[in-house]
């Protein structure tokens, strides 16, 4: 087992990580940006060291610093975390190359998995099914030929693409020369290549996902499914586990198809292959993202594994001790994301200083957080405060523990997602399990704002409070004063009076 | 003690008495209501309102008072009478210097573009300044006409949230 | 199933069925001392009231004033928690009587289990074993003639005992008398009944109790056992589940035992059937606690039950919807009770202020806490703050999460036995399983205080805050204070010169 | 800034500078220390020396601060040249007042018994009064030779922790 990890993030996932070593004895090192010394995983961790200014291409990106810390500090391995450099194949490369070990995929994997088309090819050469669609680098002449092979409506990708960046609907043929162009100069700008392909586009799927955990034997075990259809701009908001529309013998193909998936690409590490399912409970393969997902917990609680320390022990070589039969599935997981953005300016973000953060407990509860009472959330990062999370033997219990968590998480300061996940959880909709893709954009256009209902109590608790603050600021009566005054104030007077 | 209270549109005349203990008498309109009322910490109270138990957190807001309520925030501001004669005055003043008009930073923000030049004209709902947090651009625009007056940042500076940005009258 | 709940108790488990209540969509009633207006309780519930000045017997116990706040506030049922009126068999009869549920059993199967001598022979008729001994009502004389059948060494008992008052070990004859005196004293004393009986008393047995679900209708289920050998004073310090030395034959065994015993009172609601088993695991019944325990969360955490909603539903009528083949144990659970106490000065309590309140959180960890920052612990109440829980897929992995919960749970203002509990985690006899219920005392008088290992750290700490207070308490030195000088400060002064 | 801090039964000199940022320069008994320490809260610092992170929580004690490193609790006396020599004159005035005896609550208790009455006499080692805490018994005992000059409670009053109850001389 690894001597110290160095963990190449922040935020609630840096602390997350940090916890796990610590119950495996495993020392920890943080890295920081200069708007973050304050931040929980530099107090947390037993060692920090500044990586640079606070924009992440300075810091956090920067994988010529890390290394240089993970060597001063003679760390083994390097934990990425999800995001910064968590799917870049050349930071694993440079880490393989400086003899520490990339707590991940090898390069090579990383590479083959961040391809959309080399994904899409690895999944037909696995018979697992994919969306329709042509997935070399087309031109734009081929893509007006063929588009009508596959049938409107149609999507165009960005090859490197991700995010929803680069990505267009195109719901008739007329369309289709602008969102070409679109797709293009977007995947340009944002990932420095052009090139797309076209795929399926599947009216109001879900989209569910598949955890893998894959030794470096070649041992591989799928782990259930997460249901994230609950997305906001590709972003998603709630995940659960298992998926309401989950069948033994569905999660069993998907299963195996991840397996088949990982197997094909030699991978090793936790991760998640991405699927769109339609309403015929037909799966179709996206891509599988090579690291943590930051919906992991609703897995651990439902299946009992610790997938950050799983993913320590494989990349220390540890074999697998599991076989997939010994894999079981309890009880309902929901996961609500935090984020410090307000609902009601179409989740624009909301920095700024937490005055009050009290987040909930309880049985059933946990809530990975980064930040505290007083912390400052930065305009350069995520504006992810936390992640609650709510197990119950059932759907409906994960929903009520989840609905009572979310009244009793107090932050304020700034606006958060937590008043609109509320309403998210007692919308007869979400009850029902009836959820795809498209559901928080339909959910917000027809959500009214409910009448307040405490106004008269916050009216008088406000004049108590202005009464309490008005007596502390005037003296007391001069009346009541006379009888109440010390013998220390008078002799402080006297004294005074002579100095004169 | 009186106060004047505006929540939502309306304002109360709340006459505030302390009784024994952790009980207070208030009139709220000329309504009495009996209130158990304890401190917990600097933000945080506990009400008990015949019987029925709150936990109410107040914090300074952008109106005076940000009050929250189980899940719920009202802005609530409270004024003593000499309070409200004074801000009477002040939105005299207030009025006299009308035309002028500062635009501020929303958040903590990057100037990421000036859109205007000091001594250039705008008028209601032109693009002034392109600020940017956490990833996404904002534009402010200017609410009323006038001249730009005077620019208080430039390109790429960072600001704290309430940082004026560009003066206009 | 009700609409309101008053929850006749206060602390972590008044807490703990207010959050309970809640899932269910049921409102809650809380009662509280004069000392307790400030209290977690009084804050979360729906409804509060207060029944009486500070001490228990005019305000907790009060069971006609508490009936009478039941009624004027409609509440249909009474949740008692654990201690105070929840063993109490006239208050449970005053509710039947007053038509509001009791949430526990009938008050005749409550009277059956409140005596040692009934629930022995309740014992004997089932089939199920207890320590050797005589149950009956002794005279002196009868004691001293029949104490050497059992064989010394043996325990004189209170017959209206409990928590360890009444109870004298004696080794030899010639102790005999003495003891008897003792007991009796106590036991007339303390319960008002000077009535003894006699037990073998075992040498280092454990203390392994099965909790049991029985509803109206008699089906009844076991839900596994926890090991509770952990004890000071016969007060449980650490809990856990499963026992390390539990068989899947023995918690069989002793599963049926309990449910045997629990059909024998025609028992409804949670309970607890408490067991010594001697080191060839014999086991022997000891009693029946009828109502839920203090150490219900490990058996909740193991088996995915929740025992409070479970409680309330078999009150309301509904009957129990799982059958014994579907009770299933998962991992492994550990409790740790942390009390306002000096470990250092023989766990004597040590109410106060917490002027810092910082608990712990992280995967597998649950605190079920009663009090929070700035609350002033009570003098007339057990000193129990809260009940730090970990999981974990074995007993191995819920002990390092326990070490590194207990690590970072801060309290200040008051001692606590928090660096007691984190020695025992580290303690190898604790650690390899090997536990009985003398441990504690066996562990006090064998460890050593460590060394303090972070000494310069505090001092470099304190002396920077020094700095800090004094920069702030002196002005700034002349010299510098004349070029910073701002503007305003200048027109100030000005100003006040011309005033003159 | 320099600063005398006892800490165990060591005291020790110290040196603060104040350097750029968050960070500072102490010498402790003449050795050199870098440290980056920023105030996280009230109470709280975060400490970097030498690359490892510490918490540590700092709140006002018996001893003036009680210091909370890892689960380790210090208590750590920091004195001013000024602060040092003013104790220094009060404990001489404290040794002129030698023989003088308070008896203090330990903690917030109620009073069971008194054991003596005012002008009694009392040996070292002797119980002055019983007081209960959370259903425990507490005997507290002279430390000294004296009589008892007054007593400022009576049985079954409640007191807070460090109240006066009796006084020897």
């Amino acid at each position: 087992m690894f001597s110290k990890i160095l963990i190449a993030n922040r935020g609630e996932i840096a602390l997350r990580v940090i916890r796990a070593c610590r119950e495996m004895g495993v020392r920890t090192v943080a890295i920081y940006s200069e708007a973050d010394r304050s931040a929980l995983h530099v107090r947390k961790a037993d060692e920090a060291y500044c990586v640079g200014p606070a924009p992440s291409a300075q810091s956090y990106l920067r994988a010529d610093r890390i290394l240089e810390v993970a060597r001063q500090s003679r760390a083994d391995a390097i934990h990425p975390g999800y995001g910064f450099l968590s799917e870049n194949p050349a930071f694993a490369e440079a880490c393989e190359k400086a003899g520490i070990v990339f707590i991940g995929p090898s390069s090579e994997t990383m590479k083959l998995c961040g391809s959309k088309t080399a994904s899409r090819r690895l999944a037909k050469q696995v018979g697992v099914p994919t969306v329709p669609g042509i997935d070399q680098d087309l031109t734009d002449e081929e893509i007006l030929r063929r588009a009508p092979e596959i049938g409107f409506p149609i999507l165009i990708k960005a090859a490197a693409g991700g995010g929803g960046k680069g990505m267009r609907v195109v719901r008739e043929s007329a369309e289709l020369a602008s969102a070409i162009r679109a797709s293009r100069s977007e995947g340009q700008s944002s990932f420095g290549d052009p090139a797309v392909f076209i795929e399926k586009y599947l009216i109001r799927p879900r989209h569910i996902e598949m955890q893998i955990l894959a030794d470096a034997t070649g041992h591989t075990l799928y782990l259930g499914e997460r249901e994230c259809s609950l997305q906001r701009r590709h972003q998603k908001v709630v995940e659960e586990a298992p998926s309401p529309v989950m069948t033994a013998e569905l999660r069993q193909r998907m299963g195996e198809a991840a397996v088949a998936l990982a197997r094909g690409c030699r991978y090793r590490n936790a991760g998640t292959a991405e699927f769109l399912v339609d309403a015929d409970r037909n799966f179709y393969f996206l891509e599988i993202n090579a690291r943590l997902q930051v919906e992991h917990p609703v897995t651990e609680l439902t299946t009992g594994i610790d997938l950050v320390k799983s993913q320590i022990r494989i990349a220390a070589g540890e074999p697998l001790a599991l076989r997939q039969e010994e894999v079981e599935w309890r009880g309902h997981a929901i996961e609500c994301r935090i984020y410090a953005e307000d609902p009601a300016n179409n989740f624009a973000p909301f920095p700024g200083k937490l005055i009050l953060y009290r987040p909930p407990s309880g049985p059933g509860i946990r809530n990975d957080s980064g930040v505290y009472e007083g912390f400052e959330v930065p305009i350069y990062y995520d504006p992810m405060l936390s992640k609650l999370i709510a197990w119950g033997r059932d759907r409906h219990e994960a929903i009520g523990r989840m609905r009572q968590a979310l009244q009793d998480y107090l932050v304020a300061g700034i606006k958060t997602s937590i008043p609109f996940l509320v309403e998210v959880m007692a919308d007869p909709a979400f009850i029902k399990g009836d959820v795809d893709t498209t559901f928080i954009e339909a959910f917000v256009k027809r959500k009214k704002m409910d009448e307040p209902r405490h106004r008269e109590v916050g009216l008088v608790a406000a004049a108590i409070h202005a009464y309490l603050m008005e007596k502390e600021r005037r003296p007391p009566a001069p009346a009541a004063a006379a009888g109440a005054v010390s013998p220390w104030a008078l002799a402080a007077r006297h004294n005074a009076l002579r100095r004169r | 003690m009186e106060f004047f209270a505006r929540i939502g549109d309306k304002e109360h005349r709340i006459e505030v008495t302390d009784l024994e203990g952790s009980h207070y008498r208030l009139s709220v309109d000329g309504v009495a209501r009996d209130v158990d009322c304890v401190r917990i910490s600097e933000s945080c109270y506990s009400l008990i309102l015949d019987g029925t138990s709150y936990e109410v957190d107040i914090i300074r807001g952008v109106n005076p008072y940000a009050v929250w309520v189980k899940g719920e925030v009202h802005d609530v501001e409270v004024l003593t009478e000499r309070e409200k004669r004074l801000k009477a005055v002040t939105r005299k003043a207030a009025a006299a210097q009308e035309g002028r008009q500062v635009i501020t930073a929303p958040m903590p923000s990057k100037v990421v573009r000036l859109l205007v030049a000091v001594g250039e004209q705008v008028n209601p709902g032109n693009g002034v300044i392109v600020v940017e947090a956490m990833k996404m651009e904002n534009e402010l625009r200017s609410t009323g006409a006038g001249t730009v007056r005077e620019i208080r940042v430039k390109e790429g500076e960072a600001v704290v949230g309430g940082h004026p940005l560009v003066i206009i009258e």
